[in-house]
């Protein structure tokens, strides 16, 4: 197999099955168990990316998901490609398709790369200083010149384009104890929980877990080799009924109350776009006790020309090497602060790579680890530093000098193809710090660790600081048995487990490696956003004090890495230069999430008619198959116009309007909100709720009722009948049912809580057909048995219970269009067919369909507002013109005392009015402003707006209705509502354009 | 004429002509026709209906009759197959309200393996057996719908949901049931 | 998301079955027409919205539909204790947990 | 030093070595003829503006934490000034029109970059809702206009204008000057400006509590840095107002709501404008950097916390994919919250208060940062001549007494 850097022996891959893919349109063949990181390696291909800012060659630094450099845009067809994607986190599968970004024309050869000829140029926050052009330009020289030029250049992957097909599915779930992080501590915690009988749920975020177990080859648990320990672990886990092991899946967020979101990958890893399957699916988690264990990320070393690919944190290429069974050069230079370099030394050693040398920056290493570097022949250089590198897609040669006191003396070149770094270990402390638990430095392993803790969290093992496999399983099973035991399961069992193979690791560095101020090169803290030791400085030079200013100055922390390999680097070198501690500068924020999560997993199943509920009443059918157009109302479909041969939508509503005075019209009224309000005291309740009296309201009777808040405002309205003593149906705008209910709600439970009165929901127990106009009781007097319609026997406003084609009805004799009207109530199920029993009655009389634009128009035509459209929550009944519709004899009702402020009552209120144009075929505008002059300067202050605006067929002419200051005692004015072509003259007459004596109503 | 004030209509369900979930693992039925009341006020008064009062989260049967507690002062009764006016027309002590809410919402009956799980899909609640027990009736949410849950089997919830919002319901509980694959 | 727990249900439900209701024991005058335009205003419109300590209104809407209040600390958001509409504000104790 | 083309190069030559303080961090001093309380966008502009244009130099500025550590920094950097009533059209449409000199006025790139806010109808009402706001707009001078779904999808390439989804675009209108600023820059720019002329800007310096001579005027602070006099004091603390006016007796017509955004990872542009919808609740830019930088609604419930709750994540990423299919496939970076102070109108008080010597300037909700020039303007005048001018007079804290509310959520039903 043509993987030159692929080891004979070794690792966790599958040797048996070859794995096809490309990278850069180059086909490469890695192996099953690959990530897409290890795959390039083992074929050579170390130069992945090209930086943010000065398009620098970049290669693999890590083997996790704090990779900075490696992003990676992976395509899985149509619809299918993503951006940013890290190649570390990548599992190679049949066929997978990467391309490198940030490049042009090509990775190798990238033109940007001349930006890092003028680096210097683009230091901290320069833009902030440059790119405004002359004053008289104004902001238009950024908008138009630069900033498309910095638009263009700044943005890593390229956006996706096309709806994304895949599924995407969201679950909430409990579990006594969750266990975050599948490394040593993780499982010896889950061991320990589950042998309590609690439900443990262990998720990792790794293809495979076992975390640093999976890179293990000297160590030895319970006298067996680590990788074995952790198959029979794994079996032993997998046996038990109470324990869930999650792989595949990160824990990105630590929100209120132990809820922790977890995003699992399902079908990427697998390399299938299964037609069912989820790409991934999101677990809302509410846990009793959480157990993190979320292990530590190595730290690069700061120094001149530290991002040359080939440049690589020291444990990640013995991750290579030991799990990919992937050799990351050929002539391997180490450097070091820490002792655990010295395991990856050797082993690369022992796999017969050759390792000439050890520089360690410390003056007297020590250990085991170092004995047996020396012993196995590595030259080991102390108190040296790296003051350079050399080489262009790919390192070639490490820069060398001695510390002494200050000095840089005999510095020297070492060749190399790889040069292994490391730092010392950040412990992973985001999601208890997203818990908002406390975070305090530790000086001994120079990082931050938890504190103490706020929810119902601990951390165990390296997250904590606490270092080492035998720490790990010991602190892993401790931190399981008191989880379950604060969970109600006591009596866990932590594992005793005898760890051999391993030796103490010391060491730890922050901040930039001593090297002469006059280096050369950059010196990189953020790889991905190339922001470099002496970007910091300079933004502690210009006066940033506060780590969250030297962070939003010069960007480090905030690429998509989120500063995971780079933070405390940044933080040391500002904090020297502030001659402040690292406490004392503090820290950034740890925000939710851990590593990016995929927007479309948030969504979940929510897209499409999945959104939103599309709410459809029992006779939408009826109304689709006859050609009805519909229109969204809140939630709710409503027929809008019933269009007939090619009609448009002005036709067919002048059509239903005509034909509806003309002799009748049937209306689907369904979506009505009502409210049944029962009681003895429920003739007080609505007293208090509604501005209207209904004490003496006899049962059988309707009113309008008219509801302000408690500021004074016009909240809702809508038919109220009285069904007997102690029994109301109210009805209420389509929108402000829910909202009613729960004002109503309210102000019964919290402050009239005396009243023996309840409410009940009855919107969707009731179908409503309205059979309007003149041949109404015609269409309806078949239908109905048990009560008398005729004219004096039921009245307008009232209502009667009997039934409608057999079926139980409540039957109102109500009106919204100004004509004789029914509204025929009946249960649900029943509405379609009794909806086509009124219609084959109404066939008889030519009767229409019509829908809510003509029921808009007829309303208007009479002057009848609309809540939402007459009204905008800053309307009082006054302003309306409806004081009849308040008690005057009332003492007290929701919204009374706010009528009469100084300013409800002052003069210049605008005032319900109707308007007409000059021009009957000029219909206005809705929402068109209202002025005294036909010509206003810029800044005129409006009379007021028209609110409702319409052909109306019964007049022959446009209609309008508008709110106009003092607008009742303008009638007769000319006023004028300025257009874009110029204004329009319209006269303000009374708001009731049609029948005003009511003549219609009374027949 | 009468008789076409008199003619006996048929009930048109919202799921008429509804594609409802149904396989390995998921089942979803309408559940049979029934006279639904809400009973507010002194939930004792449940006795009427010759029904034992449920408790707090609870619901009680006699017979095909169900009684489940909604809230302190608010009972939904179930009757199959019965007929609302003369359930109605039971004689109660005391104020109340008893109000017909039998075509406001309709019932499904949720069965088989993965029944929680899909309803954990948009249902906030704990539903392992420990915490929502087998006669446990509440409201919640099921994604943006009220619904009313009632596990009557480890492996099977009455659900009853606004008639408007059940092919809602079954949309998500469909598409929760594809979202499973491979748990 | 918060888990609170409802006085009438005597059990923890998730923050999505709630309605928020506004600060609590702001009482509605007994004769608002008694009311000079000041404690008018006040009563409508002016708020404690304090940095800690807050009894406040909340609705189990999708679940027992009762209105109860809470004392919630609102820099952590933990909910200290929850209590019946219409009892007194209780010392701030008790597990929110 | 003057920042520009010619500095960035000459300094860049000399290794950056040169660069000066941005802003001077001095310690109090004993007095100050006036005191802002809030290092925030606002009191920033306040302080600068109080120099500039009322030639009071010896002014503090109190900021428990960082200056424009809280909303200026947390913001979703929208422009616009495209409000209903003239009382609001003024006052941002003021800040606008400062806006549009202030790289050149503060010789700082805030990156004004009106590339359009777009906001889009679903339904009948939103058209009316909007259509009332072009007019009103256009009357006022300020420029907003109406697109069919064509047009707008012609101005934003990304928008879906199917008919069959769930909210069809039916329409949108379109304020073309509207668009994004750095909100960084729009902060550190009035820092520099102010403590270039003289200001003290002292942080990590926490008001504890607003002393009151026998008269009962203000006459100095108590802060963690120790008593301060003053006999005029500017708060401005957007979210911790009602606990600033607490210390002098003052209860507020004020509650504050946790505002949450997030941003994607960067990718190339692909959103070249701001658009918002009410109906299905979302908004979203895409930033210099690449980022898609989106905006929920405010939480449910008032808190001093500034953490995210998932649930609002998610129902704000719901509605930006079913707006924007293609971004389903993104990933979110990081999310974040702010505290919003909202009054009962959803529009700001900005004026005296019952304590002689005390001035408020609060209540901002989501408009903060729009109208951060021409808040700060507005304040200065107040604060230095101890009364309002013409665009601020109707933003009084007595309007809740007499009704007279300039109510732009009821009216607009527009909620950023």
């Amino acid at each position: 197999m043509a993987q030159p850097f692929r080891t004979r022996s070794g690792g966790r891959i599958d040797r048996a099955r070859p794995v096809r893919f490309f990278f850069d349109g180059v086909a490469y063949q890695g192996q099953a168990g690959d990530t897409l990181a290890s795959a390039l390696l083992a074929n050579g291909v170390h130069l992945v990316g090209r930086s943010y800012k000065y398009h620098r060659p970049r290669g693999i630094l890590t083997a996790g998901p704090e990779e900075p450099n490696a992003l990676l845009g992976i395509d899985r067809g149509a619809g299918r490609f993503a951006p940013n994607i890290r190649a570390t986190e990548v599992m190679l599968t049949e066929g997978l398709t990467a391309r490198s970004q940030n490049n042009w024309p090509s990775l190798g050869l990238d033109l940007g790369a001349v930006n890092s000829l003028f680096s210097r140029f683009y230091s901290a926050g320069f833009y902030y200083k440059t790119f405004m052009g002359p004053k008289s330009a104004g902001p238009k020289l950024w908008h138009r010149l630069f900033e498309p030029v910095v638009r263009h250049a700044a943005g890593l992957g390229a956006a996706p384009a096309g709806a994304d097909p895949d599924r995407y599915a969201a679950f909430f779930a409990h579990c006594d104890v969750l266990v975050v992080g599948a490394g040593p501590a993780g499982l010896a915690a889950a061991l320990a929980a589950a042998s309590s009988g609690a439900s443990v749920v262990l998720c990792d975020e790794q293809d495979e877990p076992g975390g640093s177990l999976l890179a293990e080859t000297a160590a030895t648990i319970d006298g067996t080799p680590a990788a074995e320990w952790l198959a029979a672990t794994l079996q032993a886990l997998a046996a038990l009924p109470n324990v869930r092991l999650m792989p595949r899946t990160q824990a990105f967020g630590y929100y209120a109350q132990n809820l922790i979101g977890l995003n699992e990958r399902v079908t990427d890893p697998l390399g299938t776009v299964d037609g069912n399957a989820p790409r991934e699916r999101l677990w809302q988690v509410r846990a009793g006790e959480v157990v993190l264990t979320t292990g530590a990320i190595e730290r690069p070393l700061v120094f001149p020309g530290n991002d040359r690919p080939g440049v690589m944190l020291a444990e990640a290429a013995r991750t290579y090497l030991n799990r990919y069974g992937v050799t990351v050069g050929s002539r391997i230079v180490l450097a070091t602060v820490h002792d655990s370099a010295y395991r990856a030394a050797l082993d690369l050693k022992a796999a017969g790579v050759d390792v000439p040398l050890i520089v360690d920056v410390r003056a007297r290493p020590a250990g085991p680890l170092v004995e047996a570097a020396r012993a196995a022949g590595i030259t080991i250089e102390t108190q040296t530093t790296v003051i350079g590198t050399k080489g262009g897609k790919r390192v070639r040669a490490v820069g060398l000098a001695r510390c002494v006191d200050g000095a840089f003396v005999a510095p020297h070149w070492a060749a190399c193809d790889a040069l292994l770094v490391c730092g010392g270990w950040t412990p992973s402390v985001h999601l208890h710090s997203q818990s908002r638990g406390k975070l305090v430095f530790d000086e001994d392993c120079q990082a931050y660790v938890p504190g103490d803790s706020v929810q119902r969290e601990r951390s165990a093992g390296a997250c904590r600081g606490h270092f080492g496999l035998a720490t790990a399983l010991r602190e892993g099973g401790e931190a399981g048995v008191e989880a379950a035991a604060r969970a109600g399961f006591a009596g866990g069992k932590a594992p005793r487990l005898a760890v051999g193979g391993t030796h103490p690791e010391r060491g730890g560095y922050i901040g930039a490696l001593p090297h002469p101020e006059e280096a050369t090169d950059k010196a990189f803290v953020d790889f991905q956003n190339d922001v470099c030791e002496t970007d910091i400085r300079q933004a502690v030079r210009e006066g940033m004090r506060s780590i969250e200013h030297v962070k939003r100055y010069t960007t480090t922390g905030m690429a998509t890495d989120q500063g995971k390999t780079s933070n405390l680097n940044a933080l040391a070198i500002a904090a020297r230069d502030l001659g402040k501690s690292i406490p004392e500068v503090g820290l950034t924020t740890f925000r939710q999430p851990y590593t990016p999560v995929t927007f479309g997993v948030f969504a979940g199943a929510s897209r499409g008619d999945l959104f939103d509920p599309v709410r459809q009443t029992p006779i939408h059918g009826w109304a689709a198959e006859n050609g009805a157009a519909f229109e969204d109302v809140g939630l709710w479909k409503r027929a809008w116009y019933f269009p007939k041969g090619g009609e448009d939508m002005h036709a067919a509503v002048a059509r239903e309007c005509r034909q509806t005075r003309a002799s009748a019209g049937i209306f689907d009224a369904s979506t009505l909100g009502k409210i049944e309000v029962v009681g003895p005291d429920a003739a007080k309740f609505m007293e208090k709720l509604y501005t209207n009296p209904w004490a003496k309201l006899e049962p059988g009777r309707c009113r309008y009722g008219l509801m302000l808040n408690e500021a004074g405002f016009v909240m809702d309205d809508g038919v109220i009948a009285r069904l007997a003593e102690d029994r109301f149906h109210v009805t209420t705008t389509t929108g402000g049912a829910p909202r009613v209910l729960n004002h109503m709600e309210d102000y019964l439970q919290t402050e009239f809580p005396d009243l023996r009165v309840w409410l009940t929901s009855t919107t969707e127990q009731w179908a409503v057909i309205a059979v309007q106009g003149p041949k109404a009781r015609d269409i309806v007097a078949p239908l109905v048995a048990g009560f008398d319609i005729a004219h004096e026997a039921m009245p307008h406003m009232s209502i009667r219970e009997g039934t409608v084609c057999g079926v139980p009805a409540r039957v109102m004799r109500v009106s919204f269009t100004g004509e004789l009207g029914y509204e025929i109530n009946v249960p649900a199920d029943y509405g379609r067919a009794v909806w086509e029993a009124v219609w084959a009655e109404g066939r008889r009389y030519d009767a229409v369909a019509y829908g809510t634009e003509a029921m808009h128009v007829m309303r208007a035509e009479k002057g009848y507002i609309i809540v939402g459209q007459e009204t905008d929550g800053t309307v009082t009944p006054d302003d309306l013109g409806l004081n009849w519709a308040i008690g005057k004899a009332k003492k007290d009702f929701v919204g009374k005392r706010s009528l009469i402020r100084p300013d409800m009552v002052a003069a210049g209120r605008k005032q319900l009015v109707g308007l007409v144009t000059a021009n009957p075929a000029t219909v206005l505008e809705e929402g068109a402003q209202i002025t005294t002059t036909a010509t206003p300067a810029a800044g005129t202050t409006a009379l007021g707006h028209v609110t409702s605006s319409y052909d109306s067929p019964a007049l022959g002419r446009s209609i309008a209705l508008a709110l106009v200051a003092d607008g009742r005692k303008r009638k007769g004015e000319t006023l004028h509502v300025p257009m874009p072509g110029g204004a329009i003259a319209v006269t303000v007459v009374d708001p009731v354009f049609f029948d005003p004596r009511g003549d219609r109503l009374d027949v | 004429m009468s008789d076409r004030s008199s003619s006996t209509l048929h009930r048109r369900s919202p799921f008429a002509g509804l594609a409802l979930p149904g396989g390995e693992g998921l089942a979803l039925i309408p559940a049979p026709e029934a006279t639904r009341l809400i009973l507010r006020g002194d939930p004792a008064t449940v006795a009427a209906f010759g029904l034992p009062v449920p408790e707090r989260l609870k619901a009680t049967t006699t017979g095909a009759r169900a009684a489940l507690w909604l809230g302190p002062d608010e009972t939904l009764l179930l009757a199959p197959g019965e007929d609302a006016a003369a359930l109605q027309s039971v004689s109660i002590s005391g104020p109340h309200s008893l109000v017909d809410v039998s075509h406001r919402q309709t019932g499904l009956v949720l069965t088989g393996r993965l029944a929680a799980l899909c309803l954990s899909s948009g249902c906030p609640l704990d539903l392992r057996l420990t915490a929502f027990p087998v006669g446990m009736a509440t409201r919640t949410l099921f994604h943006k719908a009220e619904i009313i849950l009632w596990r009557q089997a480890e492996e099977r919830f009455h659900i009853e949901v606004w008639r408007s919002f059940a092919p809602y319901l079954a949309g998500h509980l469909a598409e929760a049931c594809a979202g499973t694959t491979g748990l | 998301m918060l888990l609170i727990r409802c006085p009438y249900c005597e059990m923890d439900r998730p923050e999505l079955e709630f309605r928020y209701g506004g600060e609590a024991h702001v009482a509605r005058p007994l004769d608002p027409m008694a009311t000079t335009d000041e404690d008018w205003a006040s009563y409508l419109y002016v708020r404690a919205n304090p940095r800690g300590l807050h009894a406040e209104r909340w609705r189990h809407i999708h679940g027992c539909g009762r209105f109860f209040n809470a004392l919630r600390d609102t820099v952590s958001d933990r909910i200290m204790t929850t209590y019946k509409a219409g009892t007194p504000r209780p010392a701030a104790t008790g597990g929110g947990r | 030093m003057k920042y520009s083309a010619l500095s960035v190069f000459l300094q860049g030559l000399k290794g950056n070595r040169d660069w000066p303080e941005q802003w001077r961090s001095p310690e109090p001093k004993s007095t100050y003829d006036a005191i802002i309380i809030g290092a925030g966008g606002h009191g920033l502009a306040t302080a600068y503006y109080m120099a500039k244009e009322h030639g009071l130099t010896r002014i503090a500025v109190l900021e428990k934490g960082w200056l424009g550590g809280g909303n200026p920094g947390r913001n979703t950097t929208i422009v616009r000034s495209n409000y209903l009533w003239e009382e609001s059209e003024a006052i941002y449409e003021h800040a606008m029109k400062l806006r549009e000199g202030l790289s050149h006025d503060l010789n700082y790139n805030v990156m004004y970059s009106p590339r359009g806010v777009m906001m889009l109808a679903h339904n009948i009402h939103d058209v009316q809702v909007f259509k009332r706001h072009v007019h009103a707009n256009r009357l006022a001078g300020i420029d907003n206009e109406w697109l069919t779904p064509e047009e707008a999808k012609a101005f934003c390439p990304l928008l879906n204008i199917e008919k069959n989804i769930r909210y069809p675009v039916i329409g949108a209108s379109l304020q073309r000057r509207g668009g994004t600023a750095r909100h960084d820059a729009v902060a550190w720019g009035y820092a520099r400006g102010a403590s270039r002329l003289g200001v003290d800007i002292i942080q990590n310096c926490e008001v504890k509590g607003i002393r009151r001579d026998a008269t009962g005027a203000v006459c100095g602070v108590e802060t963690t840095k120790g008593v301060i006099a003053t006999k005029r004091i500017g708060v401005v603390a957007a979210g911790n107002t009602s606990v600033v006016m607490a210390m002098a007796g003052v209860r507020m017509p004020l509650e504050s709501y946790p505002l949450q955004a997030l941003v994607s990872e960067p990718v190339k542009p692909m959103m070249p404008c701001v658009v918002m919808s009410n109906t299905v609740h979302a908004y979203m830019s895409q930033s210099d950097k690449g980022e898609l930088v989106i905006g929920a609604g405010t939480d449910a419930y008032t808190s001093y916390s500034q953490t995210g709750g998932l649930h609002i994540a998610r129902h704000t990423l719901d509605a930006i994919c079913e707006l924007f299919p293609p971004v389903r496939r993104l990933r979110m970076l990081r999310n974040w919250g702010g505290i919003v102070d909202v009054t009962p109108d959803r529009s700001p008080i900005i004026g005296k208060t019952p304590v002689p010597g005390l001035f408020v300037n609060c209540g901002w909700g989501t408009g903060g940062f729009k109208a951060t020039p021409g808040s700060g303007h507005v304040f200065a005048h107040l604060v230095a001549r101890g009364e309002p001018e013409a665009i601020a007079a109707p933003f009084t804290l007595d309007r809740f007494r007499t009704g007279r509310l300039i109510d732009e959520a009821a009216a607009a039903a527009v909620a950023h």
